[in-house]
C-alpha cells in the first residue's frame, strides 16, 4: 500500500512541477481497495480498472517504472506513450486495460469475463468503478446482462460519495449503490473500504462464488479519497472539517496500526518500508523522464493490426 | 371491475376500446391486397391505454412508442388521418413524412413518437422537467414496453425523474406473460434478471405498483393516483400493466390469428372455440369489459352490437378515406427539416 | 468596443439568455472545462441558482431531458462539457432531436442548444480530444455554429437563442483566453453569414472554431514569406455561406481547408468537394486539406503535436500550392 | 457455379466460421429466432445457445461486452439489427473498439465484426432507414465494409470474422433477397480492395452496396447513348482502395460518386476531394457526387422514392460530366 501512496505522491509532486501533463485522477486513501481486491484475486484473472487506476495497476504488479513513462508520456511506458494516466494496460500482469469513459469500462469487464466463463478454467473478471459510473445508464444494462447471463464478475465499486465535483447526493436518490445490483438479483456486500482485510475477504467471498459458477456479485466498498478529483483541483469543495475526519482513517495507517498489535510490524519495519517505497519510487520517476518520448514513426503504429491503410 | 366512473363515459371508453380493436383488425386484413409494410398493433391492450389515458388533461402529453396506434386512438386521433399516415398519404397526421412508427399528433398531446426502444423515456422526463419548471401543473406520461427498461435510457430518466421529483408517469406495458421470446421460440425477447419489473423502478424510490391489464378498473384506480401525486408535485410514479401477449402479435408480421373479434362471446359462451379459448375467456380485455357492462346493467347486448356496427362503418370509412388520400407531392420531401426553410 | 477575453464574453451571453427569456434554462455547467476560467461559470450558477442544474453523469439520461422540456415550452441550453461524451447522448441527438420536426411533419418544435469543448487540447489522450462535428454535420436536421472570437460567439449565441431548431454550439478551450472586442448594442449575427477575418489575395484559408485562430496565424507568417492570405471564417456550419467561400476562391484561385476532425470524411472533406466541384472553372491549384491525422489522438506531447493541425502544417500546405 | 440470396451467403458465412472457430460467437437480439431477417435461423441448434446468444436490448452493454470479450481472446460477431441503434452504441464503438490497441500500445488488439442492417426500403421511417457509414469511416481504427453481391457478402463477412481489428459489416435490406453466383469454398474477399464491375472509357461510376446494381443499370442505359461508363464497386469504405478510384479517374478523366446516403458530408465527399486533389489538372469535369438529400429519412413510399438516388439520378450527372465544357485551368 505503501508502494501506491509514494507512487501517487510522486505522481502529484510531478505534475505540479509540469513534469506531466493531462488530465490525471489519483486515488490516494483507496490503496485499500487496490491491495484487498488484487491481493483476493489470482494472478490470470482478469482484471479491468477506471480512469482513476495507477494502484489498480500496481496492485496487480505493473512496474512502477513503466507506469510512471506511460503517464509521463514516454516512449517505454506501458503504453508507448499513447494512452497516458487514464488508459493505462499492463496486460502481462493481467491488468487488461483502464479508460476514460465513466462507466464505459463496466461493459468491457463483461466481455472478460464471458472469455473467462468460456474457457471454463475457473478463471474470473473483475472490475473497478466509482460511484460516478453508477448513475450511467451502460452500468444497469451491464447489472442486467451479468446477472442474467451468470457472468464470473467481481464488480467492485469504490463508493467515495463524490462523482467529479459534486456530492453523490446531489446525483441520485440512491446512496447505498448495492441496492442496484439487487434489483438484479444479484448478492452484494458492503465493506469498509479503508479496511484492507475486510476488502480481501470481501473480493474473496464474491470471487469463489463467481469461480462455482453461482454467477456475479457486488462489492461496496466505502472509502475516502484525500486528493482532489483530478489533480490540480484544490478540493475546496469539501468541508475541513470532514477532510480531517478522514484523515485518520487513512487505510495506510490503520493496517500499520493492525499489523503493530499482531506483533508483526516494529517502529522502525514500518519506517523502513516507506523508506523502499519512496525509493523505488524515486528510481522509477528519474528513469521514466530520463526515457525518450516516441517518435513520429511509431505514431501511424497500432492503429490497425496492418500498418493504418488509405 | 369497471372504473368508478358514470354510465356514459364507461360506454364512452367501450366505444374508444372498439375504435382501437376494429382499427388494427381492418389494417391487418388490408395486408391481404395492400402492400402495408411493417407495423405493430395494439390489440390486447385496449384496456389499459383507454381508462388510463382518458384521465387526462388536453394540456398534459404523452409519448408513445412504435406500437402507438392504440394510444393516440385512445386521445380522439382520427382513425382516417392515422390509416392516411399509415398508408404514406398527404393527409396523414405527420404528412406521410413519420408512418406506423411515428405517428405524432401534437394537437392531442403526442408531440414526438419514438421508435428507437426507450428513446423516448428521457423525453417524457424533460416534457415533466419543462412542466416543473414552469409551474404549468401539467403532466407527462412515457408510455413503453418490459423490453425498453432494459435500455439503459430507462436507468437514467427515472434516476433524474425521482432526483427532481417530476410530475412524469412511467406506464410500462408488459404485453409479455407467457410470451417470453427466449422459451417460446417467438417475439419478443424481453430478457430481464429483476424477478418483479416494479423493482427497477422501487431502488430509485420511485412508487411502484403492478395491475392487470385487462381491468379496466384497477388502471384506472393506479392512474389517478399516479396523475394527483404528478399534479401535486410528489414526483414520479411507475405503473406495470400486464397483459398477456395477443396471439396475432406472436409472429413478426401481424395475423388475425384469433380472426375478428366477436362480440357476442361476451354474452353467448358457446360461441367460444376450443382453439385460443384462453384468449376469448380470460386475456381478451374487451370481451370481459363487455362482460363486466353487462352484468352491470350498463349495456345490452343490442346496444354493444350497434355500437359495434357504428364503429365498424366508421373504421370503413377511416380506411377508404386513407386509400383515397393522394400521396405527398416528391417536393415537399425538403421541407420541415428547420424552422426557416 | 470593449475588449474582452472569449470566456467572460460566453458567460455574459448566457446571462443575457437566462435575463432575457424566462423559459431560457442551463443544464450541466462545464462550459469552461477544467480551466481557471470555470469561476465564471460559478457566479453565473449564484446569480440563477434555479436556472443553472448539475446534473448527474448520464449523458442520454439529461441531454434527452433537455430535448423533451424544449418540446414541452422551455429553451435548455444543455453542456455535455467533452466532445467525446456527446457519443452517449448520440441516440438522443441525432435520432430524436434532429428528426423530431421532420417525422411529425411539422408539428413539433426542439429549441434546444447543445454545447461541447472539442479538439485537442494537450494531454486529453483519445477519449478526450474528440471534433464530433464532421459527424453531426452528415445529420440533417442539426444547425451547427462555431464562434472564434469573442464577438462572434456572443453574436451568434443571440441568434441561437431565438431559434426555434436544435443548434449545435461547437466550442474549443483554446478559445477562452482569446481577447477581442464585441459589440455594445447586442447585435445578433445570423446564421449562415461567414466572416473574411482577414483579407488577402493568393490563396484562401477556410476555417472554423479554434482553426480560425490557427490559420490567422498561419497567415501572418505567411505575410512575413510575401504570401497574401484570407482568412473566411464561414462560422456556422448549416446553414453553410458558400457563396462567400468560392468568391473568396475564385479571387485567389486556390484553397487551404483547416479543422480539427479526422481527415477522413471529416469538415475539410465536404468543403474540398464542394469547393473542387463549384470551382472547377478557377481553381488553379488543388485543395488542400489540413486536419487531424487519421490516428486515434495519442497522449504523449510530441506525438500531440505531430497529429495537431498547427499553423506551421497550415503555412506548409499553402506554400505548396501557392508557387 | 451455385446460387445463393445475399442472406443465405451470410448465414453460411457465419456457420463457416463458427465451425472453424470456437472462439467464435454470435451475440445479438432475437438471434435464437434468426432475427428480424433470418440471417441466423437454425444456428443456435447447431452451435448451443453458448455461442449463439441473445441479449437484452442494451445496445451500449452488448457492444462494450463484445469489445471486452475481443480484447481477452474471443472473436464476437455482434448482430445490431438496424444500423440506426449503433447511435446507442456510438460510446464503446468510437472510445474503445476503434482505440484499444492504439491506447494500449498495441498490448490489445480486438478482433471483432459487427453486423449492421441499413438503408431506406419498404418504408421503415426515419428511426429503421439511415446510412451512418460516413460516420464510421471518420473514426480511426475501424474498418468498414459494405458488399453489394452474394459471394461479397459471403467472402467479406469470413474476412471481417478473421480479421484482428474491428469491421462493421453493412448489410442492405434491399439486397437480401437477390440471388447471385458464389464461389465453391470458403475463402475470403480481401477487405480495402475495390473490384471494377464493368470496364468503360468515358466516366467512370464509383458506388458500394445496393448503389452498384442501380450505377450498372444507369450504365447499360448509357451505352445505349454511346457512353461507356467503367463502374467500380468499392466494397471496402475504409480502408479506401484509392488508388484504383486514382487510376481509373486518369484513365476516364471523368468521375461521379453515387451513395444512397446523405449527400452532404458523406463518404462521396472524402473520395471527390482525394481524386481532385492527386488528379488535379487530369480531370475534364469536376467529380460530381449523388446522395441523399439533405433530410431525415421520410416514411412515405412517395418520398422514400425520391430520397433513394435512382438510375436517372446517376445517368444524369454522368451526362452533365461530358456535357460541361473542359475548362483548362488557367494558371
Amino acid at each position: 500500500m505503501w508502494l501506491i501512496r509514494a507512487f501517487e505522491e510522486k505522481v502529484s509532486e510531478m505534475y505540479a512541477r509540469g513534469a506531466v501533463r493531462g488530465l490525471i485522477h489519483l486515488g490516494i486513501g483507496q490503496e485499500a481497495v487496490a491491495v484487498g481486491a488484487c491481493f483476493a484475486l489470482e494472478p490470470d484473472d482478469l482484471v479491468v480498472g477506471g480512469h482513476r487506476s495507477h494502484g489498480h495497476a500496481l496492485a496487480r504488479g505493473a512496474d512502477p517504472e513503466r507506469l510512471l513513462a506511460e503517464i509521463a508520456g514516454r516512449a517505454s511506458g506501458y503504453c508507448g506513450g499513447k494512452g497516458g494516466s487514464m488508459h493505462i494496460a499492463a496486460t502481462d500482469v493481467g491488468f487488461i486495460t483502464a479508460t476514460g469513459v465513466v462507466g464505459g469500462n463496466v461493459a468491457l469487464a463483461l466481455g472478460a469475463s464471458l472469455t473467462a466463463m468460456s474457457r471454463g478454467g475457473g478463471q474470473v473478471a473483475a472490475v473497478f468503478f466509482g460511484d460516478g459510473a453508477a448513475q450511467t445508464g451502460v452500468f444497469h444494462e451491464c447489472l442486467n446482462l451479468a446477472s442474467l447471463w451468470r457472468l464470473p464478475l467481481v464488480f467492485v465499486c469504490e463508493n467515495n460519495g463524490y462523482a467529479e465535483f459534486t456530492p453523490l447526493s446531489a446525483h441520485t436518490v440512491v446512496a447505498e449503490l448495492s441496492a442496484h445490483a439487487r434489483t438484479y438479483a444479484m448478492p452484494t456486500r458492503a465493506v469498509d473500504g479503508n479496511d484492507v482485510l475486510a476488502v480481501r475477504d470481501g473480493v474473496r467471498a464474491a470471487a469463489a462464488l463467481a469461480r462455482e459458477g453461482a454467477g456475479p456479485s457486488f462489492v461496496e466498498c466505502i472509502t475516502y479519497r484525500l486528493r482532489g478529483h483530478y489533480e490540480g483541483d484544490p478540493a475546496k469543495y469539501r468541508e475541513l472539517a470532514e477532510l480531517a475526519e478522514w484523515k485518520e482513517k487513512d487505510p495506510v495507517r490503520r493496517y500499520e496500526a493492525v499489523l503493530a498489535e499482531r506483533g508483526a510490524l516494529g517502529g522502525e519495519d514500518r519506517a523502513r518500508i516507506e523508506r523502499r517505497a519512496r525509493d523505488r519510487v524515486e528510481t522509477a520517476a528519474s528513469a521514466a523522464l530520463a526515457a525518450p518520448f516516441p517518435g513520429p514513426a511509431d505514431l501511424m503504429t497500432d492503429v490497425l493490426s496492418r500498418p493504418a491503410g488509405a | 371491475m369497471l372504473p368508478d366512473l358514470p354510465r356514459e363515459d364507461l360506454l364512452g371508453q367501450l366505444r374508444t376500446m372498439l375504435v382501437i380493436r376494429r382499427f388494427e383488425e381492418a389494417l391487418i386484413l388490408l395486408q391481404r391486397s395492400y402492400d402495408v409494410g411493417h407495423f405493430h398493433v395494439y390489440i390486447g391492450q385496449e384496456t389499459t391505454g383507454v381508462p388510463a389515458l382518458a384521465l387526462l388533461e388536453p394540456g398534459d402529453v404523452a409519448f408513445s412508442t412504435h406500437r402507438n396506434h392504440g394510444h393516440l386512438l385512445a386521445r380522439g386521433a382520427d382513425p382516417g388521418r392515422m390509416m392516411a399516415e399509415i398508408l404514406g398519404r398527404e393527409t396523414g397526421y405527420n404528412q406521410g413524412k413519420g408512418g406506423t412508427l411515428h405517428i405524432a399528433s401534437a394537437e392531442h398531446g403526442f408531440p414526438a413518437t419514438s421508435a428507437s426502444t426507450g428513446g423516448n423515456l428521457p423525453l417524457a422526463t424533460g416534457a415533466a422537467f419543462a412542466f416543473r419548471e414552469l409551474g404549468s401543473g401539467r403532466v407527462s406520461v412515457a408510455l413503453f414496453g418490459d423490453g425498453a427498461v432494459e435500455e439503459g435510457a430507462w436507468h437514467e430518466s427515472a434516476n433524474i425523474a425521482a432526483l427532481r421529483r417530476l410530475p412524469v408517469i412511467f406506464l410500462c406495458e408488459n404485453n409479455s406473460l407467457e410470451a417470453l421470446g427466449q422459451k417460446a421460440n417467438e417475439y419478443p425477447s424481453s430478457t430481464l434478471a429483476t424477478p418483479d419489473l416494479t423493482d427497477a423502478a422501487k431502488v430509485f424510490g420511485i412508487p411502484a405498483v403492478a395491475v392487470d391489464g385487462t381491468d379496466p378498473g384497477a388502471v384506472h384506480v393506479a392512474m389517478t393516483e399516479a396523475i394527483r401525486r404528478a399534479r401535486a408535485g410528489e414526483g414520479p410514479t411507475f405503473i406495470e400493466s400486464r397483459t398477456v401477449r395477443w396471439p396475432g402479435s406472436r409472429p413478426l408480421w401481424p395475423q388475425l390469428a384469433t380472426g375478428e373479434t366477436e362480440l357476442a362471446m361476451a354474452w353467448d359462451r358457446a360461441r367460444i372455440p376450443d382453439a385460443h379459448r384462453a384468449w376469448y375467456e380470460v386475456n381478451d380485455g374487451v370481451l370481459r369489459y363487455v362482460r363486466d357492462l353487462l352484468a352491470a346493467g350498463h349495456a345490452s347486448a343490442e346496444g354493444v352490437s350497434a355500437l359495434d356496427r357504428e364503429v365498424r362503418e366508421r373504421t370503413d370509412t377511416a380506411v377508404r378515406f386513407g386509400l383515397d388520400s393522394p400521396f405527398p407531392s416528391p417536393e415537399t420531401a425538403m421541407r420541415d427539416v428547420f424552422a426557416h426553410e | 468596443m470593449r475588449e474582452v477575453a472569449y470566456a467572460e464574453a460566453l458567460v455574459d451571453g448566457l446571462r443575457e439568455i437566462l435575463a432575457k427569456d424566462e423559459r431560457a434554462f442551463i443544464m450541466g455547467g462545464y462550459f469552461l472545462g477544467l480551466t481557471p476560467r470555470r469561476t465564471l461559470m460559478a457566479k453565473l450558477r449564484d446569480d440563477f441558482p434555479a436556472r443553472v442544474w448539475y446534473p448527474p453523469i448520464a449523458e442520454t439520461g439529461y441531454v434527452g431531458t433537455a430535448i423533451g422540456a424544449a418540446m414541452a415550452g422551455l429553451r435548455p441550453i444543455v453542456d455535455i462539457a467533452t466532445a467525446s461524451f456527446i457519443f452517449h447522448a448520440f441516440p438522443q441527438v441525432v435520432n430524436e432531436a434532429a428528426n423530431i420536426r421532420y417525422m411529425t411533419g411539422g408539428q413539433t418544435k426542439v429549441p434546444v442548444i447543445f454545447h461541447f469543448n472539442q479538439g485537442i487540447r494537450g494531454g486529453g489522450a483519445a477519449q478526450h480530444s474528440h471534433s464530433p462535428q464532421a459527424m453531426l454535420w452528415n445529420t440533417p436536421g442539426l444547425l451547427i455554429m462555431a464562434p472564434s472570437s469573442p464577438r462572434d460567439v456572443q453574436g451568434l449565441l443571440r441568434t441561437a437563442a431565438t431559434c426555434d431548431d436544435p443548434v449545435v454550439f461547437v466550442d474549443h478551450v483554446k478559445l477562452f483566453e482569446v481577447t477581442g472586442p464585441v459589440s455594445e448594442d447586442g447585435t445578433a449575427i445570423p446564421f449562415g453569414q461567414a466572416d473574411v477575418k482577414r483579407k488577402g489575395t493568393d490563396l484562401t484559408i477556410i476555417a472554423t472554431s479554434y482553426s480560425v485562430q490557427v490559420a490567422l496565424a498561419a497567415a501572418e507568417s505567411l505575410a512575413a514569406r510575401g504570401v497574401s492570405a484570407e482568412v473566411v471564417d464561414p462560422r456556422t456550419l448549416v446553414p453553410f455561406d458558400g457563396d462567400t467561400v468560392l468568391a473568396s476562391v475564385a479571387k485567389t484561385g486556390r484553397a487551404v481547408v483547416v479543422d480539427e476532425c479526422h481527415r477522413r470524411c471529416g469538415v475539410g472533406a465536404e468543403i474540398a468537394a464542394v469547393l473542387a466541384e463549384e470551382g472547377f472553372g478557377y481553381l488553379r491549384a488543388p485543395v488542400r486539406r489540413v486536419a487531424a491525422l487519421d490516428v486515434p489522438i495519442p497522449f504523449s506531447r510530441p506525438l500531440e503535436e505531430y497529429v495537431e493541425p498547427t499553423a506551421e502544417k497550415v503555412v506548409a500546405a499553402a506554400l505548396e500550392i501557392a508557387k | 457455379m451455385p446460387e445463393l440470396r445475399s442472406i443465405d451467403a451470410i448465414r453460411d458465412a457465419l456457420r463457416s466460421e463458427l465451425a472453424r472457430d470456437p472462439r467464435v460467437v454470435l451475440l445479438g437480439e432475437d438471434i435464437t429466432v434468426g432475427g428480424p431477417f433470418g440471417a441466423t435461423k437454425g444456428l443456435v441448434d447447431e452451435f448451443g445457445e453458448a455461442r449463439v446468444r441473445n441479449t437484452p436490448i442494451s445496445e451500449a452493454a452488448v457492444m462494450g461486452l463484445a469489445v471486452g470479450a475481443a480484447a481477452t481472446g474471443m472473436r464476437p460477431v455482434v448482430e445490431v439489427m438496424f444500423m440506426d441503434f449503433i447511435t446507442l452504441a456510438m460510446d464503446q464503438l468510437v472510445n474503445h473498439a476503434a482505440k484499444l490497441r492504439y491506447m494500449t500500445g498495441g498490448q490489445l488488439r480486438v478482433p471483432l465484426t459487427i453486423r449492421v442492417q441499413g438503408g431506406a426500403a419498404a418504408s421503415f421511417g426515419a428511426h429503421h432507414s439511415q446510412s451512418l457509414e460516413a460516420w464510421l469511416t471518420h473514426v480511426p481504427g475501424l474498418k468498414v465494409v459494405a458488399p453489394a453481391t452474394p459471394a461479397d457478402a459471403r467472402g467479406l463477412l469470413i474476412a471481417a470474422i478473421r480479421d484482428d481489428d474491428p469491421v462493421i459489416f453493412i448489410e442492405h435490406r434491399a439486397l437480401y433477397w437477390t440471388r447471385g453466383p458464389v464461389p465453391d469454398g470458403h475463402d475470403p474477399v480481401p477487405i480495402g480492395r475495390a473490384k471494377i464491375v464493368r470496364r468503360g472509357a468515358d466516366v467512370t461510376v464509383i458506388s458500394y452496396s445496393r448503389m452498384v446494381g442501380i450505377a450498372l443499370e444507369a450504365a447499360t442505359r448509357l451505352a445505349d447513348e454511346g457512353l461507356d461508363v467503367e463502374v467500380i464497386d468499392l466494397r471496402s469504405l475504409a480502408p479506401l482502395d484509392i488508388d484504383t478510384l486514382i487510376d481509373s479517374a486518369r484513365r476516364t478523366r471523368r468521375v461521379v460518386v453515387a451513395h444512397e446516403a446523405v449527400q452532404h458530408g458523406g463518404v462521396g465527399a472524402e473520395i471527390a476531394a482525394r481524386i481532385q486533389a492527386e488528379a488535379f489538372g487530369e480531370l475534364d469535369a469536376p467529380v460530381l457526387r449523388v446522395g441523399a438529400p439533405f433530410v431525415p429519412v421520410p416514411f412515405s413510399p412517395e418520398l422514400e422514392r425520391r430520397f433513394v438516388p435512382d438510375a436517372d439520378d446517376i445517368a444524369g450527372a454522368v451526362r452533365s460530366t461530358v456535357r460541361r465544357p473542359s475548362a483548362v485551368p488557367a494558371g
